[in-house]
Formats: structure tokens, sequence, C-alpha cells
């Protein structure tokens, strides 16, 4: 049994939905939530952390739904780390990363700080002493204070420099966690998680094991996705589609920037499996036929 | 835009009902016996039951409320303890005064404040904009009502340019008597083409405009300057400059459109206290307005004159607030997306 | 995805205040500690006694004895005005701590609530915004008596709305930040978590607007005693003190001049103030 | 085009940039690759006299112009119509009240472009872009953050441009639209013979599109060569760390 759970779950805010009935199991290995902006993921990472309360559908924290479940538990087992701006620019770093601790287990900090390679000194410090890197260190330590069993990661490392950032990832990557794995970088997906979704307009286009998804895609989005990144001394990316449409109302959402869009695009696919993982598209075949 | 309206409206409408209640709590619950009040200390008990009876005091609280909000819907807004008139009758009659005079320094201000904080925006830290903000802080600081008078004795007493208090010579009511449209002497004047009243009320009207505009004029210069040098630190700004516009430019053609969506906002604001400082000014230079009306229904604790002083002023301020947001929308396209 | 956040909310005063190279904040900043010391040492630094009568002085004009004049019973103006100051800074320091307490405190719980809680509240704060300071301390004056108190009281009454708008919007903005969302997943309880984070942060704006609302709270507090529902006989106080002498204005200026300058040298000097510190913090956030 | 020597940008006693050599040459992609703090759009800035309030010295000549000694008129002529910006933030790059048409007309009447004429050169310069001609009529909050580039890179073709400064025109969009904005800019260079000046700190996108490259890392060079010899084999240690960073 898988520790959290999203069964049909449709997410919003006053009343306008921007995740559409979402099934999504966070298995081990590292789960990878792949979308570009806009595509509901940081709300969807909301609603996994108990800040968002499902429109329809339920959060299943093991055998329980997330409301009814014993929340300090839950608190203990699921730990964000956020992007930015996560850090109380008034606080020192020992409190901060002292706030899930209980008055007698305050000596820790240091040890943590350690933990997520940074000296111990700087708990008298503030965030604007800080560089980038370290912040997130901190966001990261501050999290692992409470050992939770899974850490949900709200693009970690996306406002930090590229050499900053790949140190991140191998902390990220040595910690003991499980991990949802929120992020529009393909290249850090493959790197944390064993299975990947891919996001588009608020709903899972393609999911799968993540190298399978990114060597051959079977979604015409993921492909666009793929295709647009640039790779050293590759290629020039390619823009496939028309980028500027919006995400259809009706029917397949991708169908108006889709190359490949036919008439049963107009029909909304639900996702199915083909080679290995699950697609919602009509074509999938075709996709991966070249 | 519409749905935003009607919602802005509604709310308008909640803030009003709030007014009321508010002004009934102040004037009916807190003083402790208006029969008091009305029927004076030394009255005879008699007297006193004949004005509970008349106000119906002896009514429990939420029936008393609902009356006066039936009162004051039907345009009876209770009698002048002092003018023995119906008060909305006495607001009717002042307010024209009120609205010229407020209306003249707004206008003053915008006119003197938009371009002088361009001016400040444009010569940032520079000479101009230094003295531009010393001069706007002191107008911002300087007390009314001592203004008021140290104009009067300095330009009318001393120096006799201007008449000292008043909103025309009154002699002229013989001579070139004036027919009223718009109750407001100067418009009026104007489109009957009555010149001697309208050169005398536009000679009496310097001074207290003056005084009355010297707080819009300030902080509408403060303002403009503060969101267009907002502006220019903006990355369009840069973009303007890469595009070979000057710096004059620049201000003029791209910044000042969406700095003034501030600037408008603050004149709602700043309508509603030039109302209450014209309070203070017509006073002392004895203009027949609101607040004239108001100060002397103060000193002579005329309660039902003060409500209905305090309830138009809270409605006027919803009503520039509503306008100003509709302008806003002109304005500024973005706002025009809420 | 969030919002792009305004300006700065969140940034320690402290890490604002040297920013401030501006000279005439700190002309400003001089002027109030000068004024603050002439108001507090008045009954040791002032050449006569408070209420000394003088009959035979009446309106005598400055000179080498009584730098400022006299007034029409022959008091020190110079004394008077630095006893008035007294009065003044009391005024503004009880109405400001009283408004910024109440309208903070709604308004950082409107912020962070949220939803109807939120609307509730802003609903309330319009009213009192709605209606004039000026007419409502008329009226409470008129309810409780003219005095220095009632003053404070009308003033606080229609003062507040502004701290609890302003609250409301930075605590709101804070809500949304990544050290509030972390902190709500550590199981702390929404209380603590107000007061451990958005309070704190939403507090910067506040202070600098307290700086530059006194200058408008002392000129407020002058036309009510200018009205007469604000401070009485003997007090001195320089609303009052102006309008006392108005009638003799054009043969005694001074008995107008000297109180009317105090009130404009005051205002003036945390209005500087005041802005510089909210320049220092964000150039935008102005109001009246 | 550009011909920069001995460039050196100081705030106050700091010294945010300092390039000793960078040309481009008609037709030409270079890039400055880089982290933040690396002074690369500072460099790129200075090149169209941008960086208020800081202390430029050296040599500059951007289209025979010397930047440094030239009037602020003679600057204000080439600015636009011979060199255009386009910036990181997509909207925010553009006055929220203006529309986008106005603001290209504007800039047309600025540089002398008559009146009969400027109607056919914005649609043509919408149509290179591949933008709609009804974009014109919209504000710049109402359109997409792609559409914003492309609409500043029509501003160029409209004005007529021969160099691109491009200061991260894509770090600010997603990858799908990031692609569709490099094409435009590698089909300018192809067929108009654009030159552009690409400031970047992605060493993948850089290493499609550059033909030669400047690392920058605390405000100085530390390397500086053709792409494909700098990427294959970096000779400083700190381009074999950002390579080795990439994931």
């Amino acid at each position: 049994m898988t520790m959290l759970r999203a069964e049909g779950v449709t997410l919003g805010y006053g009343g306008t939905p921007v995740v559409h009935d979402v099934t999504l199991d966070i298995t081990e290995g590292g789960v990878g939530l792949i979308g570009e902006s806009g595509s509901g993921k940081t709300t969807l990472a909301r609603a996994f952390l108990g800040l968002l309360t499902p429109m329809s559908g339920n959060i299943w924290y093991g055998d329980q739904t997330l409301k009814k479940a014993d929340q300090r538990r839950f608190r203990k087992d699921v730990q964000p780390v956020f992007q930015a701006e996560a850090l109380d620019p008034r606080m020192r770093i020992g409190g901060s990363v002292a706030e899930g601790l209980s008055r007698g287990e305050r000596h820790r900090v240091p040890e943590l700080l350690r933990q997520v390679g940074l000296a111990p000194e700087l708990a008298e410090r503030r965030p604007h002493q800080l560089s980038g890197g370290q912040r997130q260190r901190v966001v990261i330590a501050r999290a692992l204070a409470v050992g939770p069993r899974l850490l949900i990661l709200d693009e970690p490392t996306s406002a930090l420099d590229v050499t900053v950032q790949a140190r991140i990832l191998d902390l990220l990557a040595s910690l003991d966690t499980e991990r949802l794995l929120i992020t529009h970088n393909l290249a850090v997906v493959g790197r944390l998680c064993r299975t990947s979704h891919v996001l588009f307009a608020g709903r899972v286009v393609e999911a799968g094991p993540t190298a399978e998804l990114l060597d051959r895609p079977a979604h015409p989005y993921t492909l666009a996705l793929r295709d647009a990144v640039p790779k050293l001394g590759g290629p020039p990316p390619v823009a496939r589609g028309r980028t500027e449409a919006r995400p259809a109302e009706t029917g397949c959402p991708f169908r108006l920037r889709c190359p490949l869009a036919a008439a049963a695009c107009e029909r909304a696919p639900a996702l199915r499996e083909v080679a290995g993982r699950q697609v919602a598209c009509h074509r999938a075949e075709d996709v991966l036929g070249g | 835009m519409p749905r935003y309206l009607t919602r802005r409206l509604g709310q308008a409408f909640l803030v009003v009902a709030g007014v009321v209640a508010l002004t009934f709590v102040i004037m009916r619950v807190v003083p402790g016996d208006p029969a008091v009040a009305f029927a004076g200390p030394k009255a005879t008990p008699e007297q006193l039951a004949a004005a509970r009876e008349r106000f119906g005091l002896d009514d429990p609280l939420p029936v008393q409320l609902w009356n006066y909000v039936r009162d004051l819907v039907t345009g009876d807004w209770g009698t002048s303890l002092r003018t023995r008139q119906p008060v909305l009758d006495d607001l009717f009659q002042a307010f024209p005064a009120s609205l010229e005079l407020v209306g003249a320094a707004l206008l003053l201000a915008i006119v003197v404040g938009v371009p002088v904080g361009v001016l400040a925006a444009r010569y940032k830290a520079k000479f101009p904009d230094l003295g531009v903000r010393v001069t706007s802080m002191l107008v911002v600081s300087v007390p009314v009502f001592w203004l008021a008078l140290t104009l009067q004795t300095v330009f009318a007493g001393h120096l006799d340019w201007f008449p000292v208090a008043g909103e025309y010579d009154r002699v002229l009511d013989t001579t070139s008597p004036l027919t009223l449209w718009t109750n407001i002497t100067i418009v009026d004047a104007l489109i009957t083409g009555n010149w001697p009243i309208f050169t005398s009320t536009l000679e009496h009207l310097v001074l207290p405009t003056l005084v009355v505009a010297a707080y819009p004029m300030g902080v509408i210069a403060q303002m403009t300057r503060a969101a267009l040098i907002e502006e220019a630190g903006q990355d369009h700004t840069r973009l303007e400059r890469a595009l070979g516009f000057t710096e004059t430019s620049i201000l003029t053609r791209f910044s000042l459109r969406p700095a003034l969506g501030p600037v408008l906002s603050l004149i709602a604001l700043v309508f509603a206290y030039a109302i209450v400082n014209g309070f203070l000014v017509e006073a002392v230079f004895n203009w027949p307005g609101l607040g004239r009306y108001a100060v002397q229904s103060i000193s002579h604790a005329d309660t039902p004159a003060i409500a209905g002083v305090t309830l138009l002023v809270a409605v006027m301020y919803v009503v520039a607030n509503l306008v100003v947001d509709v302008l806003q929308g002109v304005v500024d396209p973005r706002a025009r997306a809420r | 995805m969030r919002g792009a956040l305004g300006p700065a909310v969140d940034v320690p005063l402290r890490r604002t205040l040297p920013r401030i190279t501006d000279r005439l904040a700190l002309l400003g900043a001089v002027l109030i500690v000068l004024i603050t010391l002439a108001a507090v040492l008045a009954p040791w630094l002032a050449p006569y006694p408070a209420d000394r009568l003088d009959p035979v002085l009446g309106l005598s004009p400055p000179s080498a004895e009584h730098w400022f004049g006299t007034d029409s019973l022959g008091r020190d103006l110079l004394t008077r005005v630095m006893h008035g100051g007294r009065t003044s800074l009391i005024i503004a320091v009880a109405t400001l701590a009283l408004s910024a307490g109440v309208g903070v405190t709604l308004g950082v719980v409107a912020g962070y609530a949220g939803g109807w809680i939120r609307d509730v509240i802003m609903r309330i704060t319009d009213v009192f915004l709605a209606f004039p300071a000026l007419l409502l301390s008329v009226a409470l004056a008129v309810v409780l008596g003219p005095s220095v108190t009632t003053v404070i009281v009308a003033i606080a009454v229609t003062w507040w709305p502004w701290y609890a708008r302003l609250a409301a919007s930075t605590a709101a903005s804070i809500a949304t930040r990544g050290y509030v969302d972390a902190a709500r997943c550590l199981g702390v309880p929404a209380p603590l978590i107000i007061l451990r984070h958005v309070l704190p942060n939403a507090l910067t704006p506040v202070l600098v607007q307290i700086s530059l609302d006194a200058g408008g709270v002392i000129l407020i507090a002058a036309a009510l005693s200018y009205l007469g529902v604000g401070a009485q006989e003997p007090t001195a106080e320089w609303g009052l003190m102006v309008v006392q002498s108005q009638t003799l204005f054009t043969t005694n200026w001074w008995a107008v001049t000297f109180p009317g300058l105090a009130i404009l040298v005051t205002a003036f000097a945390f209005n500087v103030l005041g802005e510089g510190l909210r320049g220092a913090l964000d150039p935008r956030s102005v109001r009246t | 085009m550009i011909e920069v020597r001995d460039l050196q940008v100081r705030y106050g006693e700091r010294t945010v940039a300092r390039v000793p050599e960078l040309d481009v040459r008609e037709g030409e992609c270079v890039a400055i690759v880089g982290e933040s703090g690396s002074g690369k759009s500072t460099t790129l800035l200075s090149l169209l006299g941008l960086t208020e309030g800081a202390h430029v010295s050296g040599h500059v000549r951007v289209c025979g112009v010397d930047v440094l000694q030239a009037a602020p008129r003679r600057l204000r002529e080439i600015r636009g119509a011979r060199v255009a910006l386009v910036m990181q933030s997509p909207q925010a790059a553009l006055s929220p009240a203006t529309r986008l048409g106005t603001l290209m007309r504007r800039a047309l009447k600025l540089h002398g472009v008559g009146g009969g004429r400027i109607e056919q050169v914005m649609r043509d310069a919408m149509e290179t872009v591949m933008l709609e001609h009804r974009i014109l009529r919209r504000y710049p909050h109402e359109i997409s953050g792609g559409q914003a580039q492309r609409f500043a890179i029509a501003l160029a073709i409209a004005l007529g441009a021969e160099v691109i400064l491009a200061d991260e025109p894509t770090s600010a969009l997603d990858v799908t639209v990031q692609a569709e904005v490099v094409g435009v800019l590698r089909r300018l260079r192809e067929e108009r013979g654009l030159a552009l000046l690409l400031v970047s700190h992605d060493l993948a996108l850089v290493s499609t599109i550059a033909d030669r490259v400047l690392v920058m890392k605390d405000g100085e060079v530390v390397e500086a060569g053709e792409a494909a010899v700098v990427l294959a084999e970096p000779s400083h240690p700190y381009t074999r760390e950002l390579l080795e960073a990439l994931p």
C-alpha cells in the first residue's frame, strides 16, 4: 500500500477547477510530476500537503482520507520543500529549523544543519545573510527535523544557479525518504524519479516509468516537451504545434496545439495502457511509431 | 466589468447602511436622553413626555432604528434645533456652495499638483524635485484654519486685494439678481450671463479656494511624483529608452497613464478630506456652505443637524469612491480586467 | 504558481533604516527630537510658569523678556507653546497607539483568515472609513463633552480602519509565503502562526504609516480644539490658542502666528520623516 | 557591428563587469554565459548606455557610434532603429497602459518612418514573427509571455534593427514556448543576416544557437572562443563545472 494517493481528485479556487479528476499514487523510488506553468502541478502538491481541500475525490493517507487521518502523524510523515520565500526573513536560521521541534529537541539543530551540509554556526544568521543554495538547504533541514517519510518537492531548485542546483539535487537524492517531485525540468525528473506523470491543463496525459516516457513519449505533449529542451551540442530545440493556443474546453485539451489532432480528438480521451504506460491520447500508437 | 460593478454597488450600499446604523447609535443611544436635548434642560415633565412621544423614544431600540431608517428614506432627516427647519432643506440650501468651493479647490489641486509631480519626477533628486518636495510637505502640514486666518488677514485685511468674506457682494442681489438653475452660484451666473455676480464670486473664491486646495495639491503632487518614480523603475522604461525615446517623452507618454491610477484613488479620499477641511475654511470666510452650517450647529449642540451633515458627507465619500473605481478602469486597462 | 508579491513587505525596519540618506527625513528626525525635548522638559525649560497671569503685560509684542510676546491674559506665549507641545504629543501618541492596536489586530486576523471573516471585518472598516473623522469627533464631543480624552477617542475611532486595511493587505500577502505554508505543514496552530510569522512581518509598513500619520493627527486635534470640541482652558493647546486670539489677528499678529507655526513645524517634521521611511521601504504605497 | 575593448563597468568602488574584448559581426550570434551576479546583463546594457548610475570606461563601438563618447541625441538615434533590446520579463517590459500597436507606431514615427508606410511595415513585422495582426490592439497583460517576446522582436524588425541584444529572452518562458522564440531568432539570423548578442545562463540552449561564447564569472571573462570548442574542450575549471552541472 502506498502512503499517499490521490483518487479522482478535482481541485480549484473559488469554484473554478484547475485540476481535473486526477488519480495518482506516490509509489516507491520517487514520483515526478511534470508540467509547465498553468498545468496545476503546484495546486496538486498543495492538496497532497493538506493545504487545499479537494472539490471532489479524495486524498488517501494509508487507509484513511486526509480529513479523517491523525493530523499529528500526517504532519510528521509528509513535509514540503518549496521553491522560494520559504524562510521567515525575521527568524534566525536555528529558529526556522527548530520550528517543528519541541523545546526539548532543539539541541538537534546543529546535527540537522550538518546533515544538509551546512556549518552549525549558521544557526545564528538570518536568511538574507545566506546564499540561495544555503537557504534551500535550511528549508530541507527544517523538513527533515520531524523525520518525514515523504517529501513533497515543489520546484526545489528552479530558482538556483545551475552549479548550485546540481549540489542540491545530489543532497535530495541522498536522502532516505520517499519523494514527489514537482517540476518543469525533465532532466531533473530523470535523476530523482522512477515513475513520472505529465500534467497538461490540470489533467494527467501520460504516466509511467520515467526512462520510457522520456525515451519514447506516447503523448504528443510529452514529445513536444522533450524536443523543446535544448541539449548540449545537440540539434536546435524544436517547437511542435502552436504553443499559444489555449487548452481546449471540450474533448482532448491538447487538441488545439496538437500537430496530430484529428476528428476523434473532439472526444475526450481516457487514460489507457499503451506500451507499458498510461496515455490519454487517441493517437498514442502514431506518436510511438514516429 | 458589469459584474464587478454590481458587486461594488452592493458593497457601497452595505457601507451606507452601516453608516446610517452608526449615526443612529451615536445620535440616539449614546447621548442618554435626546428628549432632554430637544426640550431643553428646564423642560417640564409634560414637555419631556411630549418630546418622547414625538420622537418615539419609548419604543424599543430596533423599532426606533427602523423608524429612523424609514424617516431618512422618505426624506425626513429631522428638524434642526437651531434653525427649526427640516435638516434636509438646510442641507440642500448649503450644499451647492460647498460643492462650488471644493470643486474649484480640487480643480486647482489637480491642475497644479499633477504637472508639478511630473516636474519633480523628471528632475528627481535635483533642485526642482527638492523644491517640490519641501513645498508639498509644507502645504500638507499647514493647519487649514490658521492658513485661512493668515491669508485673510494679509491679503484681504492689510493688502485689500481680495474681499474678506462671503460668497459674493450681496448688494448685487438687488442690482442684478441671479436666476437659480443649479444653485451653484458661479455656474448659474455663467449660464445666465450675470457678469457682475460672476466676477464678484470669482474674487470671493480666490482665497478660500487656495486654502482648501493646499492639502490636496500637496498630496497629489507627492503621489504623482512617487507613482512616476515607481514606473521609472519598471522594466518597460528600460525598453522605451532602448527604443530611443527621450526621458520626458517616456514620462508623459508611457508612464503617466499607469501612474494616474493611484493618483485617482487618492482623489476620492482627498475629496472627502477637502469637504471636511472646507468646514473650517467656510467658517473663517463666512462661506454659506455646509461647513458654516456644521460649525454653527456644533456651537448650538444641534444634534439632528450634525447627524445630517455627517450622513451626507459619508454618502458623498462612498459615491466619490464608486466614481473613482469606474474611472480607474478607464485610465488603467489592467483594472478593467479585474 | 503564486502571484507577484508586493515590494518588500516583510523587510525588517532596521534593514531599511540605513538606507535613509535623505537629508529632508533627517531634518524631520532632528526637529522631532527637539520638539519632544522642549515639550517634555517644558516645566523646567520654559521661561515662566505655565499659567502665570500678568494682566499689565497683556498682549505685548515679542521682546527680549517674551520672545513670542504674551496673550490677552498676559501669559508668556513661548511658555504656552512649549506646554502646548505636551498636549499635542500626548494626543498623537495615545491616538496612534489605540488605533494601531485595534486596527492591526483586526487587520492581521482578516488578512490571514481570508474568506468571510475578511469580508465582514473589511465592510465594518469601510463604514468607519466613510465617516468623516472631524465630524465623528464633533458628534462624540457633543456626547462625551469636550476634552483631550474626547479628542483621543474620537480620532482613534475614525483612524483605526486605515491600519486594519493596511495590516489586512500585508497579512494576506504574507499568508501566501512559503514560510507560512511550511509552518502549517509542520502543524503549527493558526494563532501561533499569526503571532510568530504574520504579525512581526506585517509590522514594518504599519510603523512607517504611524510616523506618517502623526502629523495628520496633530492637525486634526488642533482643528478640533479650534472648533471648541477639544482641549479646554486652561490647558495649553495650539489650536485653542489660535481660536482664542483670532479676532485680534490684525493688531496682535504674534498671538495667532506662533501657535500656528508650532503646529506647522511639528506636522512637517513628522511628515518628512514618515515619507523618508516610506521611500526607503516602498515608493508607492501612498495614501492620505 | 559591435566592437568592445577594455570595457569596465563600476558602481562606486565595485567593478561589476570587465570585458577585454567582444566583437559581434554581421549575421553572427555571440553568447555571454554566466550565473547570477556574473555581470553578463550589465555588460549587455552598457552597450546601449543603459546602465544608470554606473561608471563605464573603455571603448565601445556599436553600429559605428562610439557609445561612451556620443551625445545623448546621437545615442538615441541608434537605439531601437539599429540596435534592439529584448528583455527577460516578457509583459513587464511593455508599458501597461499602452496598446502594443500604439507603442510600435510611436517608435516608428520617432525614427522617421512616414505615415503611409507605417501600417505596411507593422503588418510585415508581425507576420515575420508569426503574430496575428489583431494582437496590436491588445494591452500587455492580455498577451502571453511568448507573444510578448515575439512582439519585442517584431519591434526590432519594424524599426529595421541590425543587431538584437537579448537579455535572458526565454528564461521566464515554458520550454515549449522557449523553443518557439528561439526558432524565430534563428530564422531571422539566417534570412536577414541579423546579428545577435545573447545573454543566458543556459549552456545547453547557447550551444544550439551561438557561434562564439564568452563565459563570465564574478564580473570577469574567464573563457572565450568558438562555441563548439569551448563547450567541447573547456580550458577553464569554472566552464567545466558549469558543464558538469548540466543534468
